[in-house]
């Protein structure tokens, strides 16, 4: 790819010392990543992260929904840097793509609206008497990966490469709208060609995919999706990306963004129940993976480890490609042996729901 | 195939890729001058059936010419041929030949 | 002994300028940086709206300055009152100076959804006339297309990279180039995005009407919004069709940027002289645009071509004209 | 009983077999495919004085061509030597062998063949006379073939800019035609020659013929002389009912038809038939055609329109390239109803179904305004030259005239044009909306500003009750009446007939009147019945921008031409259309009225 002009994009990430808010999404849907994340950070890597137990939804969702007034949001937004500030630390780190785009976009307005600012740390000061410092630098996790592919890569137990062909896998990317499109310098690569997950990818040996439909929005959209009615715009723009890329036939999808990891994924097994429209190879679908369970599995973690059972879509025929060794029978069962619930059959999963389950009780 | 309470939205874009391009080609070939609009957009300003509908001749045309057909023969029905629009046109087009060459070609009787 | 005047640029308004000064019996001396006379023509294959090729233009020009003092590959670094000092630092000096200095070409690479210089189809106006000029248009794999995207205001009428203004001439480049392609290959569809079409030349409306009605170039008005490639290399392109008031894509073999005019770069380093003054675009701004539009503030420095903004072929040559009239007459007084 | 046989009369024989066999088919099958009602009004027809004034029409029109006496006499004169010298010549000479050959019973074809089967020609004093008289009148038809001929070459002389170009079947018929008479002449004079016959003619040519090439010769000669005669009559026959030739036989039947009163109707109908069949393209059409002479479209003439028609394949093209001016119809020898079968030619290519067509029209629809026994009613086109609509207020204010406004504000066209367009049936629901406003509102009269809408209104609106006026009429009465005065003033106008209001509604002077009360009146060279076209017409679909503005041209020139200082139409599309080209003030006569307007 004659695609260079992601290096005019930079931005500086911090090397240690992270300030960890989690994602609402990302901690009920995939919160094996989560644990991946910290694990990888403190374990693998050697960095320091903090947390706080007391840190709340950054309510995004709720404001682009419309029932969380700004102020609000802002107020939220000043308690979680008032936890940092609190816990000591200056680059911030937030697992949430959504709260990524509301953190930027809330510092980007006190910056040009001081007024607000202070105002801000009135109320904040009022309702909980709390004082904050600005951090010192905002960053995504995935761009905090990213800061650290290259020694990932050196690390690495699985490269990204198909060990019966010994090619690299072929890797589609989903950047979350809310990465750069906001604010193209605050991602790296900015927003027309972001290289955030791309740069993952080729240091791990995969080959990224560039798709027509690669920027589009994975149709998650709030309103669009929290309203029933409202689903069939939130799917078609899934369907849009789905259809795109599938004769690049991609042996998987990462995206950076929770809520696009989950809905690419759950609207794959929607469009299959609805159409019978599948994308993948044999009527399957393609797996979504985020980018914590796609270090993990580079980094030799265990796929239910990583919480990879909670994928709609099957992703043995990846772990397979990748020869990533793997108990099926230990699938559905949680870490203390007990039977956690299967999903019924479907097409996305058909394959990898027959094996017999064995309920240790 | 199951139902969820919502169906997949048909996109909105118009695709010059999938949409039958023959007709609106061959409507071109007949009436090259219809290729000359320049979406002034006095036709429809001026249109005795448009005063009255939701008729809009430029756009209708401008919808075929992309291919995109579905409706243009019931639109172009309401049109009442009167020859306004042919005479406030700029560009000199023989809009209600349009109208009748448009009818031909995606009636559903033909 | 007589006067001698610089003239900074080798292009149609420099030729222009110098061979009428030489007629008025005035010493000039081209200043090029490159290493022949024509600028900008040298590269383009036929003019607007009459598709003479631009040598033939070039050619009677450079008939005309036979006795003409030419320095190529030579850059002026600054304009000073008594003459101009170049990059290795010499002064040449003169009585007059006309600065000729032309525009630059809007890197397209800038507007990087369009993917020029990324995707393999993409190309802009500049690649084109080279591409008649050596007689070989095609795809990058070699086939003839069948499906042609133009899109017009490439680094015009564009905030977000800079340039507010209207570069005029590449509406009817667009429109050229749409026409010379249909005749290449008359199967194909070519389609025109365009924000506006402005034809403010002799004959350019005519010419529009002719692109649409006898060639069947479809013009669609809307910005692209971007362009991706496809699995077989071809671009997919997204716009708006502002006219229907609905989103619309397509896949195109190749697309064509039609790419703006940019104030020149040396521009702002001629601007140290306290008689130039710039735009905001900063192209020059001439002492005023009626009665002195070739003058500068600084009695001895005088302008003629796109120096001073978009101008098309015709207009820049009698700028050279006028330019070096008034030359004539500063000497004389 | 004398043998009246020889192999030579076989072509001959075929071909009139032919001829006849085809035309009574023909006319039996377009007959039985009539409507009812069109066949019960030929039955009402018969035993009435039409059929009287039909055989005189007959004979004048059939046989001497007198419409075309009128073109041009030349023309005219050509027409009758062919059309009613051979009538002569058959006649004549049936009576001529009916005397002079033997026998009880003499076959039909003998008198054709006459000279050939006489033992002796100039029997006795009858003989010698009747001779001389055939001569005469071969020499008559022999005239006008030399016209044709003529013709031909130079057109001109006949009053003909151009002459229409034929299909391969009218060539070869044409080609036969031609040869008839003079190998008639050949072959008579050969055995006049050879049996010493002394009339003027054929006589003293066979006379002449049998001294220069010897008896020998001219005996083998004969033979083939009149084979050949025999043959070209064969070839002529049959291919007669398939060229246009058809006509001389079509148009007998046409003419009784039309005096029962049977017409054609915006539908195709099986009576077209013998209209169109009774086209002997002639090309008198081509000329005043302003498509032909202005525009440079040359294949849509009538002539080519009822041949397309006739042979089954006419183009949407020709059939909708048409101004229905009208120009064409009041110059057809014919009298075919040209644009009647224009109209109806055209609901093949335009038929869409009507359902569902218009059910917006509804009460809403209506924004008409005020409350009077006098309805005006502007018309689309008039909404475009709002000068008209100012004029006619201040007329109908000076006049002291309430006025029920149908559609000042915007409303529903007339149909006019839909139905010009061929689509009949949709023209249908527009004419009911407006029909059932006009009633709703109680109006006595309908006064419009648009010659197209008033066609349609008196012709299709059956308003019983309503009484329908041009503005024009409406303006001539209130001056009559002195409800309103106008002053005459020095300015000298020059009036446009619009084609719907004149040719098509029969009003001329009405607007003449009204204009020479107000100043003085220069007439174009072609005024009323022969007025030329705006070129804007409705009725034409296909025609484009710039041929139009042709025409428009070449009318400005001619009414530039008069000098007057002003033009007056009374139509807003011809206004419109003029205005274009015109280097005078062009002005509806309603303006001309308002402006002079006196206390």
């Amino acid at each position: 790819m004659k695609r260079n002009s992601w290096q005019e994009y930079q931005k500086e990430i911090a090397d240690d010392h992270y300030f960890y808010v989690r994602s609402c999404i990302r901690q009920n849907f995939f919160p094996g990543s989560e644990a991946a994340f910290l694990n990888i950070l403190r374990n693998d890597l050697g960095r320091d992260v903090g947390e706080e137990a007391r840190h709340t939804s950054c309510t995004g969702i709720g404001y682009h929904s419309d029932i969380v007034p700004l102020e609000t949001i802002m107020t939220v937004v000043a308690r979680q840097f008032a936890m940092m500030t609190e816990a000591g630390y200056e680059h911030f780190t937030s697992s949430c793509i959504t709260s990524f785009g509301i953190y930027s976009e809330i510092l980007e307005t006190w910056k040009e609206f001081p007024e607000t600012e202070e105002r801000t740390r009135e109320y904040l000061y009022k309702a909980t008497g709390r004082e904050f410092k600005k951090p010192k630098s905002l960053a995504h996790t995935s761009d905090i990966i990213f800061h650290h592919r290259e020694q990932i890569g050196k690390q690495a137990v699985r490269p990204l490469v198909n060990v019966e062909t010994g090619e690299p896998l072929k890797v589609v990317e989903h950047i979350g709208c809310h990465y750069a499109k906001l604010f193209p310098k605050s991602g790296i690569g900015g927003s027309e060609f972001p290289y955030v997950l791309a740069g993952m990818i080729e240091s791990w040996g995969g080959e990224v995919v560039d798709y027509p439909e690669r920027r589009h929005c994975c149709g998650f959209g709030f309103r669009n999706y929290l309203v029933q009615a409202n689903r069939g715009y939130s799917i078609a723009n899934s369907q849009k990306k789905l259809e795109s890329m599938a004769p690049y036939k991609p042996d998987f999808i990462v995206a950076n963004c929770p809520g696009c990891t989950m809905f690419l994924d759950k609207w794959q097994y929607a469009i299959a129940e609805m159409e019978g429209t599948t994308y993948g190879p044999d009527g399957q679908g393609i797996p979504v993976l985020s980018y914590e369970e796609m270090a993990g599995l580079v980094l030799g973690y265990d796929p239910w480890e990583l919480g990879m059972q909670m994928h709609q879509v099957a992703v043995e025929p990846l772990l397979d490609k990748m020869g990533v060794r793997y108990d099926p029978a230990a699938k559905y069962l949680a870490r203390n042996g007990k039977y956690i619930g299967q999903p019924e059959e479907a097409a996305v999963n058909l394959r990898c729901t027959s094996q017999p389950i064995i309920r240790k009780l | 195939m199951v139902q969820f309470g919502y169906n997949i939205s048909q996109p909105r874009a118009i695709n010059m890729d999938k949409n039958d391009m023959m007709i609106s080609q061959k409507i071109l070939r007949t009436m090259p001058e219809l290729q000359t609009c320049i979406a002034c957009g006095s036709c429809t300003a001026t249109c005795t059936a448009g005063a009255i509908t939701s008729f809009n001749f430029r756009k209708v045309h401008t919808l075929v010419r992309r291919g995109e057909y579905k409706g243009a023969y019931e639109e172009m029905n309401k049109c009442m041929l009167c020859g306004k629009c042919r005479l406030s046109c700029p560009r000199g087009i023989n809009t209600r030949g349009v109208v009748m060459l448009i009818k031909q070609e995606l009636g559903e009787y033909r | 002994m007589s006067k001698r005047v610089i003239v900074i640029g080798g292009g149609v308004a420099g030729m222009q300028t110098a061979a009428t000064l030489a007629g008025l019996g005035i010493h000039p001396v081209i200043i090029e940086k490159g290493d022949r006379l024509g600028g900008k023509l040298l590269n383009w294959h036929k003019l607007f709206p009459t598709f003479t090729p631009a040598g033939e233009v070039l050619d009677t020009l450079r008939r005309q300055l036979k006795d003409v003092e030419i320095m190529t590959n030579t850059e002026v670094k600054r304009i000073e009152q008594s003459g101009v000092v170049l990059n290795d630092g010499r002064l040449l000096v003169s009585d007059a100076v006309v600065v000729c200095s032309g525009f630059d070409i809007f890197r397209a690479e800038i507007k990087e959804e369009y993917g020029y210089g990324i995707y393999d189809n993409v190309y802009t106006t500049v690649d084109i006339e080279r591409m008649l000029n050596e007689g070989k248009v095609h795809t990058a794999d070699g086939h003839i297309p069948e499906r042609i995207a133009f899109l017009h205001c490439v680094g015009s009428r564009d905030e977000k990279v800079g340039q507010k203004h209207c570069s005029r001439v590449c509406c009817i480049t667009g429109v050229k180039q749409a026409m010379e392609l249909k005749e290449l290959f008359p199967q194909s569809e070519i389609y025109n995005f365009y924000m506006d079409i402005r034809m403010f030349g002799p004959g350019y409306e005519e010419m529009y009407r002719q692109a649409q009605e006898e060639f069947n170039i479809h013009f669609i008005r809307g910005r692209i919004s971007e362009a991706s490639e496809t699995i077989d290399k071809r671009v997919q392109i997204k716009a708006e069709d502002t006219l229907i008031g609905r989103p619309l894509k397509m896949t195109v073999d190749m697309l064509i940027l039609i790419v703006g005019m940019k104030a020149g770069a040396s521009n702002d380093r001629f601007a140290e002289n306290r008689g130039i003054e710039l735009y905001p675009s900063h192209f020059i701004r001439p002492r005023n645009q009626f009665v002195d539009n070739i003058c500068s503030s600084a009695g001895n420095i005088f302008y003629a071509g796109t120096v001073t903004a978009p101008k098309n072929v015709g207009e820049s040559l009698n700028e050279g004209v006028a330019a070096a009239l008034r030359v004539s007459k500063y000497l004389e007084d | 009983m004398m043998n009246y046989y020889d192999h030579f009369i076989l072509p001959f024989a075929i071909g009139v077999t032919v001829l006849f066999t085809v035309i009574l088919y023909k006319w039996i099958r377009w007959f039985v495919r009539m409507p009812q009602e069109d066949r019960r009004l030929v039955l009402r027809g018969i035993p009435t004085r039409q059929t009287l004034g039909a055989i005189g029409e007959v004979f004048m029109e059939s046989l001497l061509h007198r419409r075309i006496w009128r073109v041009n006499p030349l023309l005219g004169y050509m027409h009758t030597s062919l059309a009613f010298g051979w009538f002569l010549l058959i006649a004549v000479g049936w009576v001529e062998a009916s005397l002079q050959l033997p026998g009880e019973i003499i076959p039909l074809h003998a008198h054709v063949f006459f000279k050939f089967f006489a033992p002796e020609v100039d029997y006795g004093i009858t003989g010698g006379l009747l001779g001389n008289i055939m001569d005469l009148l071969l020499l008559f038809v022999l005239s006008g073939v030399a016209l044709a001929w003529f013709k031909r070459m130079r057109s001109k002389a006949l009053g003909m800019q151009r002459t229409t170009k034929h299909v391969l079947g009218d060539r070869i018929a044409l080609a036969a035609l031609w040869f008839i008479f003079p190998a008639r002449l050949v072959a008579e004079s050969a055995t006049s020659g050879l049996k010493h016959s002394t009339t003027f003619l054929t006589g003293n040519l066979g006379e002449w013929m049998v001294n220069t090439f010897g008896t020998e010769a001219i005996m083998h000669f004969s033979v083939y002389a009149w084979w050949f005669y025999s043959i070209v009559l064969g070839i002529f026959f049959v291919a007669m009912p398939f060229s246009r030739y058809m006509h001389i036989f079509t148009e007998i039947p046409l003419i009784f038809l039309r005096r029962y009163k049977v017409h054609s109707y915006e539908k195709a109908k099986s009576f077209d038939r013998f209209q169109i069949e009774a086209c002997s393209r002639c090309g008198i059409c081509i000329d005043p055609c302003q498509l032909q002479k202005d525009a440079g479209i040359t294949n849509v003439q009538s002539v080519y329109f009822l041949r397309d028609r006739r042979y089954n394949r006419l183009t949407q093209e020709v059939a909708y390239n048409c101004l229905m001016c009208g120009r064409c119809e009041t110059r057809c020898p014919v009298g075919i109803e040209l644009n009647t079968l224009r109209l109806n030619s055209r609901e093949k290519f335009a038929a869409m179904p009507a359902d569902n067509r218009y059910a917006y029209l509804s009460s809403a629809a209506d924004r008409s305004s005020g409350t009077s026994k006098v309805g005006y009613f502007a018309g689309c086109m008039t909404l475009l030259t709002p000068k008209i609509l100012r004029a006619m207020d201040a007329i109908f204010k000076a006049a002291g005239e309430e006025v029920w406004y149908a559609d000042k504000d915007g409303g529903v066209c007339c149909g006019r044009p839909l139905k010009l367009s061929g689509e009949v049936e949709a023209a249908r629901r527009i004419m009911d909306f407006n029909r059932d406003l006009f009633r709703k509102h109680g109006i006595t009269t309908l006064v419009t500003s648009c010659p197209i809408c008033l066609k349609v209104f008196r012709e299709d609106y059956h308003l019983k009750g309503i009484e329908v006026l041009h503005h024009s009429q409406y303006i001539l009465r209130l001056i009559q009446q002195g409800r309103i005065c106008v002053e005459h003033g020095h300015n000298s106008f020059t009036y446009h007939d619009p084609c719907e209001l004149g040719r098509g509604s029969g009003i001329y002077e009405e607007p003449r009147e009204v204009i020479s009360q107000i100043g003085s009146l220069l007439e174009v060279d072609e005024n009323r019945e022969n007025a030329l076209c705006c070129g804007s017409s409705l009725a034409n679909i296909a025609i484009n921008d710039a041929q139009q503005n042709r025409i428009s041209q070449a009318l400005a020139h001619e009414l530039a031409d008069t000098g007057a200082d002003t033009v007056v139409t009374a139509c807003p599309l011809c206004k419109k259309a003029i205005a274009r080209n015109a280097s005078q003030e062009v002005k509806d006569l309603s303006e001309v009225v308002a402006e002079a307007l006196g206390q």
